[in-house]
């Protein structure tokens, strides 16, 4: 395995361009170190952005936030104006692995490690996170859902990476949530997981976007489920149709972590409570 | 003699007996006499057995002393963890 | 294989060392730097046996390459007493009865001390969780807990 | 039936108390030496290739790629070592290097020695293995089924009854009286079903060794082991030397909970080391832990249990079905043997099944065979409570046993504490707090028999009046603490002026395993005989000082003293001023014990628990945890209570979170602690320990094993509070959540 550190993004793409067998990217290795410890994904080349100036920066402007690839989850968790206007992203990141595996894991490697049960991507994707994809043909923008393309898979090509991560500007009246089910309180992957967030008009859901992991090869924007509490205060009619519509949208895999039918019924359960969440958290940001 | 209660999974190897009759003062003794009465038994002496003697149960002990009245159970060899 | 030139401070001591790419901080440490206070329980970041600090930041070193070791600073459970004189955490877990083999100890301890430094004064349930990445299955935890919530304590009066 | 010196009244001065333990700075700075922190120059690294399938014939394996690389020193295959083993020493070389069959997911084929352990990791996967799939079984119903393929022709004994599937490979019944009259006399029968999953003991440190083996037979180990004498006699054995020349050192353990008493590396390290003439080290990574070492047997149970509406038990009959992988060895009598121990039963019947499988051998864990037993047992006498109206302490009170009843395994009881640990139990404010929404409380007892075994100690002191114990019981969780303060206790010097070893398999006899819960018993015992022995010596010294007879002297608080005003007027002699002049008064003294001590009394608990259900996800959590347990007398009662912590937590894991899972095709899908879920920090809560100090009579100061009983009750205390808080009584473990879903959703569905 050859291991590099390059110092830009351009001599990134330009190694990845020329790479030779496989290869992968390393941020917080959190992933990347397990499959190869493991020989599920042995690289033949390794490129670690931590070199790349910038990538271990949090910033915020007039187009919202914009992490570095190389931000931990701790980092996000001590950055109290992000975790303010993002607690759902904020806190989906914090639920992954344990305080050691937050002083190294990545939004990005979150993201592009390609894992459905992924917790931080829900979130993004209910927030509307766009990334800029870094490649030979210059930058371009993405949102969030277009990454991941299956199990393992995104739809970066040969010779591209992510460099950053946008958040748009939280605005008034906005909230967002993100709860994962697991059996113990800690330290497992989500069986189901689910991001929400959504903006109020008074007392009325004007915007929402509700998102789900693990219950389909990739995670999924359900459309239906945010069409269910667009336009009401989330009473109980409103509620049911959400959990309906959220359990609707599962297309599950039996496996070790749980059964088609548990993850089905526990996504509409954790819809209406991630909702509620999001909804009582808009409703204190006005 | 000394009156020995065998676990009932022996049974078929004692022609149906669960109590068996015989000569020992020691459990060493008891259970070569065992195998010379029942040769079947033979494998399971073998494998290893626990004798208690009056409530307490004894490992691997073949000199413990066995009185005439003494209540006597032959029990599988006890392992732990 | 070509191997990489690493020059890093481990325990406040500069060092120097080659390791093939593949090679972890944790195989750097117990087979090149001879430090095997850390211990390698799952290789997968699951268990924290591992636990170390880099820059301040508790990471596992299983989950870290050797190589990323260059120009960084490397706290391990061999630097945690200072001469002779035990952390107040290493002395309260003896006290405690905090450990049983022991296996896991290190690697609690150097979380442990990590959790302190960023919040003196946590809860039970702040440290339960901080801790959620460090699995020791001799105690059920009880006696690490109290350890850890009475040397706060102390620490706290002393300071 | 007493030991001789035994004084359950006296006052001890270290004995109860909570000294620091002696290896502690060794274990808070890092320093103290586990199983892979051994280094030796020259030194090999070793991994094993291993089947990764359930069942398959070994056709041929070609090793001629990895030994290309340069860095290859050498390979290894069951033909490297010994013939012509028989029985037990056959099995485990069965197990440690396939012969002609791999027989589950994770069985070793062959291992390879390479100058690195990345070169050793990549040689490993350069070996070729032709394999035949063979069909597989791993359920333990199936497998007994006519249909499931035999995984092992002819493995069965005698005990086996006609017409059985040959993967039952031992038979067990027990019993005494007429459970049919019992039952014809109950108000209520209830008749169920129970079902638990393999666990695994979970240590976190993976098997390590370092050895090396001369082609003159003469080896050295250093291992991670429960049981150093025993590695050297299973290794000697297998590599076809003799015990006496393989000298076997324990390192540091990092846990091992039953697990580590089986032998799995150390012959493959050694046949490695033979082949090249260098020291080998082979560690384990943690997916070979989950792979191919000892999980629990998972059961298949049928319990019957008859009660008349005032409480009294009149019947129980229990089948008790165990695969314990693919050799036999399943521990079905302890779980016959302990299901009903708790109870003082007229009409008891238990029949148990070995079953064989395509899995791991399964290895001791804590109580092997009991707690799922428990399980079951006391989950329908919680359900007869609940049925009838009645209080579970109350009802087990009034069927408990006591000194004196007839066991359900047949003896009658010695002096025994199950009444004190149940009335502890009632009078503790657990028992009577508030049960909040949601929540339910649930009660078990627990037994397990304890165990004595051989046992070789020597005690020398120095000039210096210090004293210097050798055991042979490697110390897993604190053991050198107790043998230091009984040793203290009898000589009567301060705690710190003793120090434990744990010594080699040259120094000393024989010593068994650290398991069965016999180390702080049995070791501990051969700690004050040879103390006494010491003591002995010591009082002869100082009778021929004095020019009095050894009867005239006697030894308190640490001074030889003249007896009575007819001995002599003699100042107290302290036991320093006799070791610095022990090399001039007849040699150096040491204190001997080498016996094999039956007195292990048995041991029992009682647990509360109270446990919240989340009914809309399934998901548990264990608000409030008791333990209240008969020690016998604590030695260190930190080290105890940390027994009874660390049972019940490993015991919560069990109940509600761990177990293998295997897929179709026979492979093990949860080889990693990311997915065998044992409980984290944030999983527990504190948990609250009674010690009750009923005397073993067959220890000098009354000790009891504690290790192991504290795994008993905990499967069946935390079913019974699931259920309570469910309103559906749960017979599968783990009680996952989605299982727990399908329970209330069955309910609900008028399906159970």
């Amino acid at each position: 395995m050859e291991y590099h550190s390059p110092a830009s993004f351009d001599e990134a793409v330009s190694i990845a361009k020329n790479a030779d067998g496989i290869t992968r990217f390393l941020a917080g290795g959190t992933d990347v170190l397990v499959q190869l410890r493991a020989d599920i994904v042995v690289p033949d080349v390794l490129i670690d952005l931590k070199k790349i100036d910038d990538t271990k920066i949090i910033a915020r402007d007039d187009d919202g936030w914009h992490i570095g690839v190389a931000v931990s989850g701790a980092e996000m968790s001590e950055h109290p104006e992000l975790k303010r206007e993002w607690p759902g992203v904020v806190e989906a990141m914090d639920l992954i692995g344990s305080t050691q595996i937050q002083g190294r894991a990545t939004l990005v490697g979150n993201l592009c490690n390609g894992s459905p049960a992924a917790d931080s991507v829900p979130a993004m994707i209910a927030a509307g996170a766009t990334v800029t994809v870094a490649g030979e043909a210059g930058d371009r923008i993405l949102a969030v859902e277009d990454i991941p393309a299956g199990p393992g898979k995104t739809n970066l090509a040969k010779g591209e990476l992510i460099s950053s991560i946008h958040l748009p500007s939280r605005g008034e009246g906005g909230g967002d949530a993100y709860l994962r089910f697991i059996p113990r309180t800690e330290m497992d992957i989500a069986v189901v997981g689910c991001g929400a967030n959504l903006r109020l008009d008074g007392d009325t859901v004007s915007e929402a976007r509700v998102s789900l992991g693990a219950v389909a090869p990739t995670a999924l924007l359900v459309e239906d489920a945010a069409n269910a509490i667009i336009g009401t205060r989330l009473d109980d009619e409103a509620m049911n149709a959400l959990a309906v519509a959220a359990s609707d949208a599962c297309n599950p895999i039996d496996d070790k972590r749980g059964t088609i039918k548990f993850r089905t019924h526990v996504a509409g359960v954790l819809a209406k409570r991630a909702v509620k969440i999001a909804y009582d958290r808009a409703k204190g940001n006005k | 003699m000394v009156e020995v209660n065998l676990w009932a999974g022996l049974r078929k190897h004692t022609g149906g007996e669960e109590k068996v009759e015989i000569e020992g003062k020691n459990i060493g003794q008891l259970l070569d006499n065992l195998v010379r009465d029942y040769p079947e038994l033979e494998p399971f002496i073998e494998a290893g057995v626990s004798v208690a003697i009056d409530g307490r149960i004894m490992a691997r002990d073949l000199t413990a002393e066995i009185k005439p009245d003494s209540e006597v159970y032959l029990l599988q060899q006890l392992k732990g963890g | 294989m070509s191997m990489i030139h690493v020059r890093t401070t481990v325990n406040g001591d500069p060092q120097e060392f080659l390791c093939d790419p593949r090679e972890t901080m944790l195989d750097v440490l117990r087979d090149r730097l001879a430090l095997t206070g850390a211990k390698e329980g799952c290789g997968t970041g699951d268990c924290g046996a591992c636990s170390i600090t880099v820059d301040d930041r508790l990471v596992c070193s299983c989950l870290m390459l050797g190589a990323e070791a260059d120009g960084k600073e490397i706290s391990t459970i061999e630097g945690m007493a200072d001469g002779e004189e035990l952390h107040p955490l290493q002395a309260k877990f003896i006290e405690y009865a905090a450990l049983q083999c022991g296996i896991c100890t290190p690697g609690i301890l150097v979380a442990t001390k990590a959790l302190l430094e960023k919040n003196p004064d946590p809860t039970e349930t702040e440290v339960r969780y901080w801790l959620a990445g460090n699995l020791c299955r001799c105690t059920g935890y009880d006696k690490i807990i109290r350890a850890v919530m009475d040397t706060a304590a102390e620490m706290r009066e002393d300071a | 039936m007493g030991v001789e010196g035994q004084d359950f009244e006296q006052e001890f001065q270290v004995v109860g108390t909570r000294p620091d333990r002696p290896d502690g700075i060794d274990k808070v700075t890092g320093r103290a030496r586990f199983g892979a922190d051994a280094y030796a120059p020259g030194m090999l690294h070793a991994v094993c290739v291993r089947s990764p399938h359930a069942h398959a014939k070994i056709r041929k394996i070609d090793a001629s790629k990895a030994e290309a690389m340069p860095e290859v020193k050498a390979v290894v295959t069951r033909a490297d070592f010994a013939d012509g083993l028989t029985g037990e020493d056959w099995n485990i070389l069965e197990n440690v290097m396939a012969g002609e069959k791999a027989l589950y997911d994770g069985h070793t084929v062959a291992a390879v020695a390479a100058t690195t352990a990345l070169a050793a990791r990549d040689a490993a996967k350069l070996i070729e293995v032709d394999y035949e799939i063979l069909p597989h079984v791993t359920d333990v119903d199936k497998a007994m089924a006519p249909d499931a393929p035999a995984i092992r022709e002819g493995a069965a004994d005698g005990s086996v009854p006609e017409g059985l599937h040959p993967n039952v490979v031992r038979y067990h019944e027990s019993g005494h009286g007429d459970v049919e009259k019992g039952f014809a006399e109950a108000d209520l029968v209830i008749e169920d079903s129970f079902v638990t999953e393999a666990t695994h003991q979970g240590y976190i440190e993976p098997h390590a060794c370092l050895a090396q083996l001369g082609s003159d037979g003469r080896g050295e180990v250093w291992c991670c082991t429960q049981g150093h004498f025993n590695v050297q006699k299973v290794c000697a054995a297998l590599l076809g030397t003799e015990s006496s020349q393989v000298r076997v050192t324990a390192s540091e353990i990092g846990g091992g909970f039953g697990g580590k008493t089986a032998v799995f590396i150390e012959p493959v390290a050694l046949a490695l080391s033979k082949k090249t003439n260098r020291p080998v080290k082979l560690v384990m990574s943690r997916s070979e832990v989950f792979r191919a070492t000892g999980p629990t047997s998972s059961t298949s149970m049928d319990i019957k249990i008859g009660m008349t509406k005032d409480g009294r038990i009149t019947a129980g009959q229990g089948v008790f079905r165990l695969q314990g992988g693919a050799f036999p060895g399943a521990p079905m009598e302890f779980t016959a043997m302990c299901a009903f121990a708790p109870y003082n039963l007229e009409n008891v019947h238990q029949v148990g099944y070995d079953v064989i499988a395509n899995r791991p051998k399964q290895a001791a864990y804590r109580a092997p065979g009991s707690p799922m037993a428990a399980f079951a047992v006391e989950s329908v006498i919680d359900e007869l409570c609940n049925q009838l109206g009645l209080d579970p302490i109350d009802v087990r009170l009034k069927n408990a046993s006591r000194e004196g009843t007839k066991a359900s395994y047949g003896p009658k009881f010695d002096r025994i504490g199950l009444v004190e640990t149940l009335e502890e139990a009632k009078a503790h404010p657990h028992y009577s707090a508030p049960i909040g929404e949601g929540e339910g409380r649930g009660i078990s007892c627990g037994f397990w028999f304890n165990h004595g075994g051989e046992t070789a100690v020597s005690l020398a002191l120095s000039e210096d009046g210090t004293a210097a114990l050798s055991v042979g019981t490697p110390d897993i969780g604190g053991s050198r603490a107790s043998m230091c303060q009984m040793v203290a206790e009898e000589l009567g010097i301060p705690y710190d002026k003793v120090r434990t070893t744990i010594a080699d398999t040259a120094t000393l006899g024989y010593n068994e395993i650290s398991h069965g819960s016999r180390v702080t018993y049995a070791s501990g015992l051969a700690a004050i005989k040879a103390s006494r022995d010491a003591v002995d010596k010591l009082c002869h010294r100082a009778a021929a000082k004095w020019g009095i007879d050894r009867d005239a002297v006697y030894w308190e608080n640490g001074c030889a003293k003249p007896a009575g005003s007819n001995a002599g007027e003699f100042e107290p002699l302290p036991l320093e001023k006799i070791t610095s002049k022990m090399g001039m008064t007849g040699g150096p003294i040491v204190g001997h014990y080498e016996a094999t001590p039956e007195g292990a009394g048995v041991s029992f608990a009682t647990h509360i628990v109270d446990a919240n259900v989340d009914p809309e996800t399934g998901q548990t959590s264990v608000s409030r945890y008791t333990v209240v347990q008969d020690a016998g007398k604590a030695i260190h009662p930190s080290y105890v209570e940390g027994q009874y912590q660390g049972g019940a937590a490993q015991g919560i894991g069990w109940a509600l979170n761990e177990e293998y899972i295997y897929g179709e095709d026979g492979r093990l899908q949860n080889s990693g602690f990311l997915d065998y879920r044992i409980p984290v920090a944030s999983d527990l809560p504190m948990i609250d320990t009674v010690i009750v100090e009923v005397p073993n009579p067959g220890h000098p100061y009354g000790v009891r094993g504690v290790g192991e009983t504290s795994i008993c009750p905990p499967l069946a205390a935390i079913a019974n509070a699931v259920s309570n808080a469910a309103g559906v009584r749960l017979k599968q473990l783990p009680m996952s959540p989605p299982r727990i879903l399908e329970a209330l959703d069955d309910q609900a569905n008028g399906r159970s």
